[in-house]
């Protein structure tokens, strides 16, 4: 779940990280009394994506009239595939340097990595791929969290050949990082954060330290430990990371684990795996897979039901593949679901079911009752399902 | 023999009595199973599939000497439960549960490192060593076979499909451990092939990774330095895009971090054979394990 | 630094630990307007001490009027030798049994221990004197804080053999008290308690577990942290440590490591061991201490001629020992801080200086040039300032 | 010889730039410690009474190979540089500084622990082994003198009498180490002794004890359990009454707990002397060691 800027901007506040004054506004006259109060201001699209200068979705103003004809302009465009359903204005600040201040999950080093870097104000990434050893690097206990000693050794290391902005000494940025990183680090522990990033961390002409920007993303896991941050994402419905893609939202409404992939073969299988693998299968066969959709272990015939009736939902779909390992999904159960979804859902493109395991007699008894002819491997399966769906129409039966 | 189950493994399930605790409980000691023990909070001194409930770690192990917990708790209790079995004196936590949040691993993790304590998983299916007709997960035991390759995976069902399909091949496993799909597992590849490469039972490795991360990537790296046994690889989600989830938490490529290309590429160069397909796994297997076949399919 | 009770519960509340609906009345009068609104009360001096029960500090109201004059009685009461400036009136709890919840430094641990027992609402140090098998405890790692294995296993060894209120089972209980317990470590942490006490431990008949009573001590070591629990504090008048003695609040107020302790020899040394020592030496001598004074490592002459003026103060002091042994302090320095103190304090009494160290000679001269006789071990200082305290007049030249 | 500290003791010094740190780093390069780095953020690349300052501990291990830190830090900061100084893999760290929170103390000694350092302090005036010139603390130098005698005591002043008295009667120090007046110190009464016990320069042991808490009769359950050299120890803070804190933190009766009663009456069931006066620990020692004693006073 990917809080906006505002939302973000709003969590780092609430913890005594200072951001520039700001105002939502949701129409262009919004924006032009927010500039009216505010001064010149930065009108910034609130869209779940980075890159949004680029795009043109942040624009500068100096005067109401001219944050209110930004925002009009902001508010009608797509930024990067998404609609823009508010923008913030803010006011500007005085910035003598931009740092860049992230928190994140370092898989190899199995927990939250503290980032920073001089050269704030580009992606990360960029500096990352160009000039690594412009980032310096902490790895807190997780359950100490980062230590005053450990920010200031990270902050030494971060101007180590670099020009502190404001006329800084480098101890004396690293001293103020200090609160500002512990407090960043107890925003990300408290709201499960797998990103918490702020760039660029403006320095501003007096030295002082400001949130210019704000990522916030929160384990998709923990989001039952967050109900009301759940509900600010929803309520502005831009916040969540299925949100681009309709078919998407509509699994994740649904509860099932979904990715749209754009081609032709729709794939269901249980075990996240597996259905990579069975992808992997599909294209070797020279089929597009239009989806993974994962029915999870121990998946009934209820759940197999609506996966088919999730993936029928997309009209490219030409064929739909069923990969079902019975480990502890049952033959009989999967072939019931099968069954009674292509009647519920009046599926009518191909279909072809590979399952294994127990009660597999059982399940191959029922889908050719029905009409539906399971095959023995991955492989063939793939092989008859691409012919099928090329072929253009007509159940397996 | 086996890596970390073994026949005298003396097992302890975290949540026995719940519907899935139960189901794989019961398919546990079916398998042979030792489980000694059973741990549900609030149903201390019941006794259920035969088996005698505590209420905690502590008391669990010290009436049954459980040296090995299985944890059915669900995510927003998991990580308590596997520090609290940690705590109590187990070696080694094989945690199945699916969706606890990635920042409860890493303290769990960080606890039971501090400990000494091995992690399987968290969102894994857990270990079988069919010799030793031991099963701590829900590994389902019917497509087991004693025999000599070590399998260690990222995924459950992608496991299954590689041990019924070498197993019909005739080649049993010394021990099949998934290691799950989470960003943050316990123990990692690495880990897991160099209990392999001690372990006299194992004569051959068939690693079965996927996008995501770069534990992969280690572990070529470890197979790079000189490793004593055939490692047979294989990457599932190659035709996965950039960016997406798929399915497993940890199955993402994050910019250029994780992608299918680095992987094969890495163990390619380390000298690890790396399969395409299933099919080719066994194959692959077939062609460095002759002797390990007999005659007819398990 | 204690909190009053009503200043802890406001602080267990904003952990969202429960405490019982009350009102603070600094007169009858609101006194009984808080028991309209709160219905049946206790009403509670604010004292910062334990026993207030047993001393009368408690009553309980019916109605309004009747809390009027319990508040009467209570706010003309000492408690224990506190004034009341304040009670607390409290709505009534349906009480089914009271616990002992204590979170304490555990010097033997090197840790904060976490103290339950089912035996509460009586002093836990009489329950550990009688019944220590009834208190179980809890360390948890400085870092994590209590767990909630941690926590259930600690509820369900204080629940052995007991009989647990309103008719719950242990787990149960246990479940409960990992928020709560959480909570107050929390509370503890980040307050720098050096005891946070919640006895009784209210279950009411419904199976809730509600603050009856709590007590916070927070370590002066750490005040530095928490300046407006400082002010809070000191705007009562009656939280502090010191606040009995009017001696020891003046030390306070000037920086002084000052105990009353209320015998006629006045003692001054630097060096919390080495006055221990001295009062101990006067004590083998047949004296009876005034009070401890410590000045410190490093005591300057400006921080002698407070200590003097400080000791003066006592009524009581019939002769003054000044030991001073210069390691750091330099002999020079004390001798013109207590010729000069005895000049600017007036001091009449006798005074007897033991000094060695760096700078001896030049202490000596200077003592005796002043008519100051300095002598050479603490046992014949001692001996001296007993005779001459007894002798009951003159000064030490 | 000594424990703890050593003429090869390469000492850091964490605020020696300040006012403190400064006098008496002075004092110990005087006295011939080697202090081979200073620690003050932000005055790194200075030099300091000839001591290169560095602005992290890190940074001072690296170009010193410093083994031994001394914090003259503020309460504020001090545990923060106690955990640095551990962090940069010192082995020893000697925390001077009074008025730290013991929350903070708590933490930076189990942090500490955890990586093996060992900790002196706080509240202390640290360490002192005259033979071989290594002052790591304000025990001023000119009472120190060599010779057989391990002194340990929760006392700074109380320390310097002994250690004059002892040396005026012609006992010398091993090492004279004082573990501070905090209720939760690093090194303990019984660590310390553990320490003399294994040191073939101490023959005997003087333990300076005082009121609050009960690390003193953990000392005598050590003595108790048969400890090789003869100990003489001392109580202060006998005629103190309980609940009051006396100038050191630790030093208070708080119910039963810390009574001068309990502490003597363990000491002396324990088999150590139990001296009344500092007069009489150097009649006691003089005594235990008639040998070590020359011809005049020190």
């Amino acid at each position: 779940m990917k809080l906006l800027e505002y939302q973000a901007k709003a969590e780092l506040s609430r913890a005594g990280i200072p951001v520039p004054e700001g105002r939502l506004a949701r129409t262009a006259d919004e924006a032009r009394q927010a500039a009216a109060h505010l001064g010149p201001v930065a009108v910034k699209a609130q869209v779940p994506i980075g890159g949004r200068g680029k795009a043109g979705g942040i624009r500068l103003a100096s005067t109401p009239e001219e944050a209110e004809a930004a925002a009009r302009a902001i508010l009608a465009m797509e930024v990067r595939g998404f609609p823009v359903p508010a923008v913030w204005c803010e006011a500007r600040l005085d910035i003598a340097g931009e740092l860049y201040c992230g928190i994140t999950v370092d898989r190899d080093r199995r927990g939250l990595a503290v980032m920073l870097s001089l050269a704030g104000g580009v992606e990360i990434e960029e500096v990352a791929a160009r000039t690594p050893e412009r980032i310096a690097r902490l790895w807190p206990d997780p359950f100490a969290g980062p230590l005053p000693f450990e920010i200031r050794r990270l902050a030494l290391d971060a101007c180590r050949e670099e020009t502190v902005p404001a006329g800084l000494r480098p101890i004396q940025l690293a001293q103020r990082l200090v609160p500002l990183i512990q407090r960043l680090h107890a925003v990300a522990t408290e709201l499960d954060a797998t990103l918490c990033e702020v760039n660029p961390l403006v320095v501003t002409a007096d030295g002082t330290l400001v949130a210019g920007d704000a990522k916030l993303e929160v384990d998709p896991s923990a989001e039952f430990r967050h109900p009301e941050l759940v509900q600010l994402v929803a309520a502005d419905g831009t916040g969540s990371v299925g949100g681009e893609d309709p078919l998407e939202a509509t699994a994740r409404e649904r509860g099932l684990t979904y990715v749209h992939l754009g081609g032709t073969i729709g794939v269901i299988g249980n075990g996240a795996g597996l259905v990579m693998n069975t992808l992997d299968v599909v294209k070797q066969h020279g089929g597009e897979p239009a989806n993974f959709l994962d029915i999870g272990g121990g998946a009934r015939a209820e759940v197999v039901t609506r996966a088919l009736e999730m993936v029928a939902l997309d009209p490219a779909v030409r064929g739909i593949f069923v990969n079902i390992f019975g480990g502890i999904t049952r033959g009989d159960e999967v072939a019931r679901g099968v069954i009674a979804a292509r009647k519920a859902a009046g599926i009518r493109v191909p279909l072809v079911v590979r399952m294994t395991g127990t009660r597999e007699a059982e399940g191959r008894a029922l889908l050719e009752a029905a009409g539906i002819v399971p095959t023995e491997t991955a492989a063939e399966a793939a092989r008859t399902i691409v012919a099928l769906a090329q072929g253009g129409a007509g159940g397996g039966g | 023999m086996s890596i970390l189950v073994s026949r005298d493994t003396r097992l302890l399930v975290q949540g026995m009595t719940g519907a899935e605790g139960t189901f794989h409980t019961e398919q546990m000691l079916a398998y042979g199973t030792r489980v000694v023990a059973g741990v549900s909070p609030g149903k201390g001194g019941q006794q259920h599939l035969g088996v005698p409930v505590f209420d905690t770690c502590s008391a669990a192990v010290r009436e049954t000497g459980a040296d090995t917990a299985c944890v059915f708790v669900p995510p927003a209790g998991a990580a308590d439960a596997i520090m609290e079995a940690a705590d109590a004196g187990v070696s080694l936590v094989v945690a199945i549960t699916e969706g606890i949040p990635v920042a409860d691993t890493i303290r769990a993790r960080a606890f039971l490192e501090r400990r000494g304590v091995r992690l399987v998983g968290p969102n894994c299916p857990g270990l079988i060593s069919p010799e030793g007709r031991a099963k701590v997960g829900i590994i389902p035991g019917h497509i087991s076979q004693p025999g000599p390759v070590g399998i260690v995976s990222r995924s459950g069902t992608l496991t299954y499909e590689i041990m019924q399909a070498l197993g019909r091949a005739g080649h049993g496993q010394s021990t099949a451990c998934g290691i799950g799909g989470d960003p943050v597992p316990g123990l990692s590849f690495a880990d897991v092939l160099t209990l392999f490469a001690a372990d006299d039972a194992t004569r051959l490795v068939v690693l079965a990774g996927e996008i995501g991360g770069s534990d992969e990537e280690h572990a070529a790296a470890l197979i790079g330095r000189g490793y004593p046994k055939p490692v047979v690889a294989f990457i599932s989600g190659r035709s996965a895009p950039a960016g997406k989830r798929m399915g497993h938490a940890g199955a993402i490529i994050s910019g250029t971090t994780g992608t299918p290309q680095s992987k094969v590429a890495a163990l390619n160069a380390a000298g690890a054979f790396v399969a395409e397909t299933v099919e080719e796994i066994v194959a692959a297997v077939q062609e460095r394990l002759p002797a390990s076949a007999p005659a007819a399919g398990g």
